[in-house]
Formats: structure tokens, C-alpha cells, sequence
């Protein structure tokens, strides 16, 4: 007795600054529309801010892909966003409060992390893949 | 995109009434500091209740926007903080805006008058010109 | 077509339908009617019954082989046993209570096979553990059902006890109170923090007062739950007066090396109550009073 | 009663785990303040299971060769690269506040960590009567 769920995905080119504007209001609109609050909604924009921001500012060209994996039992929204710049020469210091290589606050990937509920981040030169993911048990 | 920038007597208004891409934030600090030095501002205040997404890029061009201010010898009220903006920048990072805050540009106009009036400049300069 | 040695059970579900139906109902309503007045509705049981009783005939006629036949196979069957359960759960019957239903059919089906084929044992044999199969499962089913939709009842009491625990009170003109009662942690910080701040803009609230007399122990994740709260606030152009830390809050707060630096803290909600209303340019005044 | 298992593997483990620890130590006979001391030493040991590992036990028990009570936790987590560094104040790999484990170290009488990388830590944390 299992219903699929209706799986539904967008997807956007992020190439450069007028896309962050453009793909975090996409992420805005799924959220609405998956049944998400306004304070996730918030917080799902802002993710997708930070990282679109990081594909235009160290990525060159990637794209942002906005994935609706909700079923009967839980609201959940995906956010893959990939870029083909040179890589994250080491994670664990961008990944630390603070650190910056390009005149931000260095909020960005740790600030990220801490609003989503899912968060894996992989990359090699030439190809930068970070998933997030907010879930929320429906009421 | 330009952002309009108000003058009030020495004090600028500016309200951002659209979402901002980075070029347009960068534009408007530079626009705002440049009024600032150009009519000795003693106050500013900007209201950001449109702003539906900051995050820290956006943080840090209010930030130094304020910083730049207070060098130019202007004081410094942000006004209209949209509640779930506030929650996502406090959950991202402590200390992600560092500028006094308050609810709409009247109370925001009001605060920077009091604390204008507390300054020696503005009462001795104002009082003497 | 393979014979199918269930044939008799088929043939009593079609011929004393009625008389099997009005047994089990009987006795199903003699006990819930005593247990549960007013909360049994006769005929919709008595239909939900019926049906039930057809779809069992149904797999038991469409049953061929040797292995006794599956439930799973008919969700019509379940779906009934599903529904009757859970509507049971959410009426507060006892899990015993809600089985006795299956199992008062089992025993009225058990009785009349017995009487029907006492002269060939071999096949008695074989319709009896069919049926003893197919109702365990059932039961199973309408257990499973049960306790799921009980679950549920339970997560959604919890929710609202959730939403009721914090309400945000509007003491005076731009006057807020949060009142923090029970263990706060990362939903039903997320969830109050919302509310405050919903209502700090709504009331363009220059003060919140903080309660938190009621938090039972503080340590570091509750600080930095109600730490985010004040942040955020702030942001938004309040300034908050915490009040009722104990003087072990206090002791293990500083031990913790917690400081709630740019936050004003005071003992009683009175001592706050007093300090916010300066905050606003107010006072409380003593009329000379009524009562002398 | 001398000894109080609680598995911990999400929040409302945790506040188990302290009404546990409260109890115990109530009827153990130690003051308020000291009750409220281990009831936040539990609190912080328990989060740290399912913050830095994926669960881990939680117990309780009461001493008797030397009166007093003692909180282990176990879990088999990534274990502490560096613990005199996870001893001091504001270090913290998680997010936090940075000061859970040197907490626990002053509410506490004693404590000792024995951590493997890649294998699990266990806490000890004893309080005197």
C-alpha cells in the first residue's frame, strides 16, 4: 500500500549573479508549494543563495536543481547544486566558521549546513556537488 | 537597478523595496556612502521589510555599509527585519548583523533623532550655522 | 481447474451468511455496547460485517492448493479490518477489546464448521486451519492498524501540547511575555521562536520579557536555543528582559561559562515586569486603593 | 536501584536521561544545587551522543565504596582526535557554544575520557556526597 510519490524536479543554470537572485526564488516557490512554512521557505531561499553564490564566485558554470521528494508521511525538498569550477581544496577548513577565500563573511557553507536538515558535500577539480535537503514530518 | 536614497535635512531615508542581486547591493552601498560624504549625513536609516532572503553576502554589505557610515560620522538604524529572516540569519551564525535594528522607518527616524541630538556636533555646528 | 478442498467454508459463508453475521454480531455488541456506550454504531457495524463476511468468501472460493490462502493478496479484506480498527483506536477502545472482534468470528465460524462436517474429520481438519490461519492474520492486521492509528493520536497530542505550552501574551503596549514552560529542545525551539517573532512584529513589541521559571535544567543546547530566540529578536528591534533564573540556573549557567551578556536579567518576573515598563517610559502607580 | 540504563538516541532520550540522573541523585541524598549540577552534567553528556555519534548508552549509577554518584556515557562514534582540545572552552566541532565537555568538568567532581578514533568514547563523571 504504498503511494509514489509524485516526484517533480527544476532545474536552473546558474552562470552568473542575476542566476542567485533567480534560483533562490525558484526554491521559494517549490517550498510554497510542497506545503512548507514561511520560516523554511526562508531558509531554504537562503541556502540557495549561499551556494549559488559559491558557483558564481569560485565555480564558473553549474547549475541548481530543485528536487520535490515528498511522499504521504514527510514534506521534503532536495537541492543539488553543481558546479565544474576548480574544486574545494580542502572541506573541512571551508566548512569551519569564519574561513573565506573570496571577501565573504565565511558564514556561507557553515551557515548552510546548519539550516538545512541533510548536507553531504563532495568535490574533486572540475566537478563540486553539494546536496541539502529540508524534511518535515507532516501533521 | 538603482536604489533611491531620500534626503530628510541631514539624514538619509532609503527603503529597498525589491530583491537585490549582488551587483545592485554593491551599487546601492557605493551610491549610499558617496550621499553621505556629499551632504555630511548625520544619520541614516534603511529599511530593508522587502528583503525576503539575506544571507551572508547580503549581511556583509549591510554590515560594512554601516561601518562606512559610522566612519563618515553617521549614525545607523535598520528598520523592518522580516521575523523568518531574522530566525535564518541567527541560525546560519551569531553576529551576522551588527547594526541596531527596529521595526519601521518611523521608529527607525525617530531613534536617529534622539541620538543625533545627543551629539556635539549636531547641536554646536547646527546651533552656530 | 485443481479442486478446492476449502469448498465447505465457502459453501456455509454463502448458505448461513445470516445466521453467521447475526452471532457474531451478537456477541461482539453484547460486549462493546456494556464497554462503550453510545460510541458503537449497530448498523454500520452490522454492514462493515456483511461485507466482510463476502470478501472472506471470496478468497476462500478463489483458493486453490495445499498452502492456506494468503490475506495480503486481497487488500479489500484488509482494508475493512483497517478501517473498523482504526476508527475503534481513535474512539479510546482497548487494544483487547478492538481483537475481540476477529476472534468472536473465529469462534462463531469454528462452531458452525464443527456442526457442518463432523462426519468427514480430514477435511474439518483442513477448513479449520484455514480459517484459524486466515483470522490470526486478520487479527494481526487490525492490531497493527490499531496501534498505528493510536500512534498517531499520541503524535498529534503531543504536537498540540506543544503549541499549547507556549503562548506569547501581550502584557502591555509593546509589552511581550514568553513564558518558558517544560524541556525546550530543536522543534519546539523553532516552533517558539516563530510565534515570538510573528508577534513581536505584529505587536511592534519594544520589549519581551523571557520567563524561564519554568525550564527545569539549563544547559548548554537550551541556552543556545533561547540564545538564538533573543538574537533574533534583537533583529528585529526588541530588547529582552529575561527573568526567573534560579540561583542554581545561575550557579550552573556561570560554571557553563554562559554569560547571556547583552541580555537584561532579573530574578522575579516583577523585578522584569518593573524594568520593561521603564523601557517603555511607563510606571506602575499606587491610586491610594480600595482595599485599606 | 543502583544502576539506570537509558539508551540515547535522539532529544527526548536526553530528557529521560536527566530525570533520571535528578532522581537518582535526589534520593541519594544530594542537595539541590548538586542535584541541579548532575541533572546538567546528564543534559550535556546525553546530547553529546547523538550530536557527535549516532546514540550511545547513558547510565547512571550510585557508588558505594565512596558514597556518590556516577554518569557514563558510551557511544561508538568517530571518537576525540584531540581531547585536552575538546577540554577547552570554546572549542567545538559541532556548532555549539563550545563548552560541553569543560563544563561538565566543573559541575562534576572527577571525569575521565578514553576515546579511540574511529572506535567510540566513553565518559566517566563522578560526584562525591
Amino acid at each position: 500500500m504504498t503511494t509514489q510519490p509524485t516526484n517533480s524536479s527544476e532545474r536552473v543554470p546558474i552562470l552568473d549573479a542575476s542566476d542567485i537572485v533567480r534560483a533562490r526564488g525558484v526554491a521559494r516557490q517549490v517550498a510554497g508549494r510542497i506545503g512548507f512554512g514561511l520560516a523554511d521557505q526562508t531558509r531554504l531561499a537562503t541556502a540557495v543563495s549561499e551556494l549559488a553564490r559559491n558557483v558564481v564566485q569560485y565555480g564558473e558554470d553549474g547549475f541548481c536543481e530543485i528536487v520535490d521528494a515528498s511522499d504521504h508521511n514527510e514534506m521534503r525538498l532536495g537541492i543539488l547544486v553543481e558546479d565544474h569550477g576548480s574544486g574545494i581544496d580542502n572541506i573541512d577548513k571551508a566548512m569551519k566558521d569564519g574561513y573565506t577565500t573570496g571577501g565573504g563573511l565565511g558564514a556561507g557553507l557553515p551557515g548552510t549546513r546548519r539550516l538545512m536538515d541533510e548536507f553531504v558535500i563532495e568535490s574533486e577539480p572540475g566537478l563540486t556537488r553539494i546536496s541539502i535537503a529540508l524534511v518535515r514530518k507532516r501533521s | 537597478m538603482k536604489i533611491p536614497i531620500l534626503r530628510l535635512g541631514r539624514i538619509l531615508l532609503s527603503s529597498i523595496q525589491v530583491d537585490l542581486t549582488d551587483a545592485d547591493a554593491m551599487q546601492f552601498q557605493d551610491d549610499l556612502v558617496n550621499k553621505i560624504a556629499e551632504i555630511e549625513a548625520l544619520g541614516i536609516v534603511i529599511d530593508i521589510t522587502s528583503l525576503e532572503v539575506v544571507d551572508s553576502f547580503m549581511a556583509r554589505v549591510i554590515n560594512d555599509t554601516a561601518g562606512m557610515a559610522r566612519l563618515l560620522g553617521a549614525e545607523v538604524v535598520i528598520c523592518g527585519v522580516q521575523p523568518y529572516v531574522a530566525m535564518t540569519l541567527v541560525e546560519m551564525g551569531r553576529d551576522l548583523i551588527g547594526v541596531d535594528c527596529t521595526f519601521n522607518l518611523d521608529q527607525g527616524l525617530e531613534i536617529i533623532k534622539a541620538r543625533i541630538e545627543m551629539r556635539g556636533d549636531a547641536r554646536m555646528i547646527e546651533g552656530e550655522g | 481447474m485443481t479442486t478446492n478442498s476449502l469448498a465447505p467454508i465457502v459453501t456455509l459463508l454463502q448458505q448461513h451468511r445470516a445466521a453467521i453475521s447475526s452471532e457474531w454480531m451478537t456477541e461482539v455488541l453484547r460486549v462493546w455496547m456494556r464497554l462503550y456506550p453510545g460510541l458503537v454504531n449497530e448498523d454500520e457495524l452490522r454492514r462493515q460485517a456483511d461485507a466482510l463476511l463476502k470478501e472472506l468468501g471470496k478468497l476462500f472460493s478463489e483458493h486453490s492448493g495445499e498452502a492456506p490462502p494468503d490475506i495480503t493478496g486481497n487488500s479489500e479484506l484488509g482494508e475493512i479490518a483497517r478501517e473498523l480498527s482504526s476508527e475503534r483506536a481513535k474512539k479510546g477502545f482497548k487494544p483487547a477489546d478492538t481483537a475481540q472482534y476477529v476472534i468472536t468470528l473465529k469462534n462463531v465460524l469454528t462452531q458452525h464448521l464443527v456442526r457442518t462436517l463432523n462426519e468427514s474429520p480430514t477435511s474439518l481438519t483442513l477448513c479449520l486451519r484455514a480459517v484459524d490461519d486466515v483470522l490470526d492474520r486478520l487479527s494481526l492486521l487490525t492490531f497493527d492498524a490499531f496501534v498505528e492509528t493510536r500512534e498517531r493520536v499520541i503524535a498529534q497530542q503531543s504536537l498540540s501540547l506543544v503549541e499549547l505550552s507556549t503562548p506569547v501574551i501581550l502584557l502591555w503596549n509593546n509589552v511581550l511575555l514568553l513564558p518558558l514552560i517544560g524541556v525546550i529542545d530543536t522543534v519546539r525551539a523553532r516552533q517558539l521562536t516563530e510565534r515570538l517573532l510573528e508577534s513581536i512584529t505584529k505587536h511592534e513589541a519594544s520589549v519581551t520579557l523571557i520567563d524561564v521559571t519554568g525550564v527545569p535544567v539549563f544547559d548548554t543546547s537550551v541556552a543556545r536555543h533561547i540564545m538564538k530566540a533573543i538574537d533574533a529578536a534583537q533583529l528585529l528591534g526588541s530588547r529582552i528582559v529575561m527573568t526567573g533564573i534560579s540561583p542554581e540556573g545561575a550557579q550552573t549557567l556561570t560554571k557553563l561559562g554562559i554569560s547571556f551578556a547583552n541580555v537584561i536579567s532579573r530574578a522575579t518576573l516583577r523585578a522584569g515586569l518593573a524594568e520593561a515598563l521603564q523601557l517603555v517610559g511607563r510606571r506602575i502607580e499606587f491610586t491610594g486603593g480600595v482595599h485599606k | 536501584m543502583n544502576k539506570i540504563s537509558v539508551y540515547v538516541a535522539g532529544e527526548p532520550n536526553v530528557a529521560e536521561a536527566v530525570r533520571t540522573a535528578k532522581l537518582m541523585a535526589s534520593e541519594l541524598g544530594f542537595a539541590r544545587i548538586q542535584a541541579y549540577y548532575i541533572a546538567t552534567a546528564a543534559s550535556e553528556l546525553a546530547a553529546n551522543l547523538f550530536i557527535h555519534a549516532d546514540g550511545g548508552m547513558f547510565e547512571v549509577s550510585a557508588l558505594t565504596d565512596r558514597p556518590g554518584l556516577e554518569l557514563v556515557v558510551t557511544d561508538h562514534g568517530p571518537g576525540i582526535a584531540d581531547i585536552e582540545k575538546a577540554l577547552q572552552d570554546g572549542y567545538s566541532t559541532a556548532g555549539g557554544l563550545g563548552c560541553g565537555l569543560p563544563g561538565v568538568q566543573r559541575l562534576m567532581d572527577e571525569m575521565d575520557i578514553n576515546s579511540q578514533p574511529g572506535q567510540g568514547t566513553v565518559v566517566r563523571a563522578r560526584k562525591w556526597l
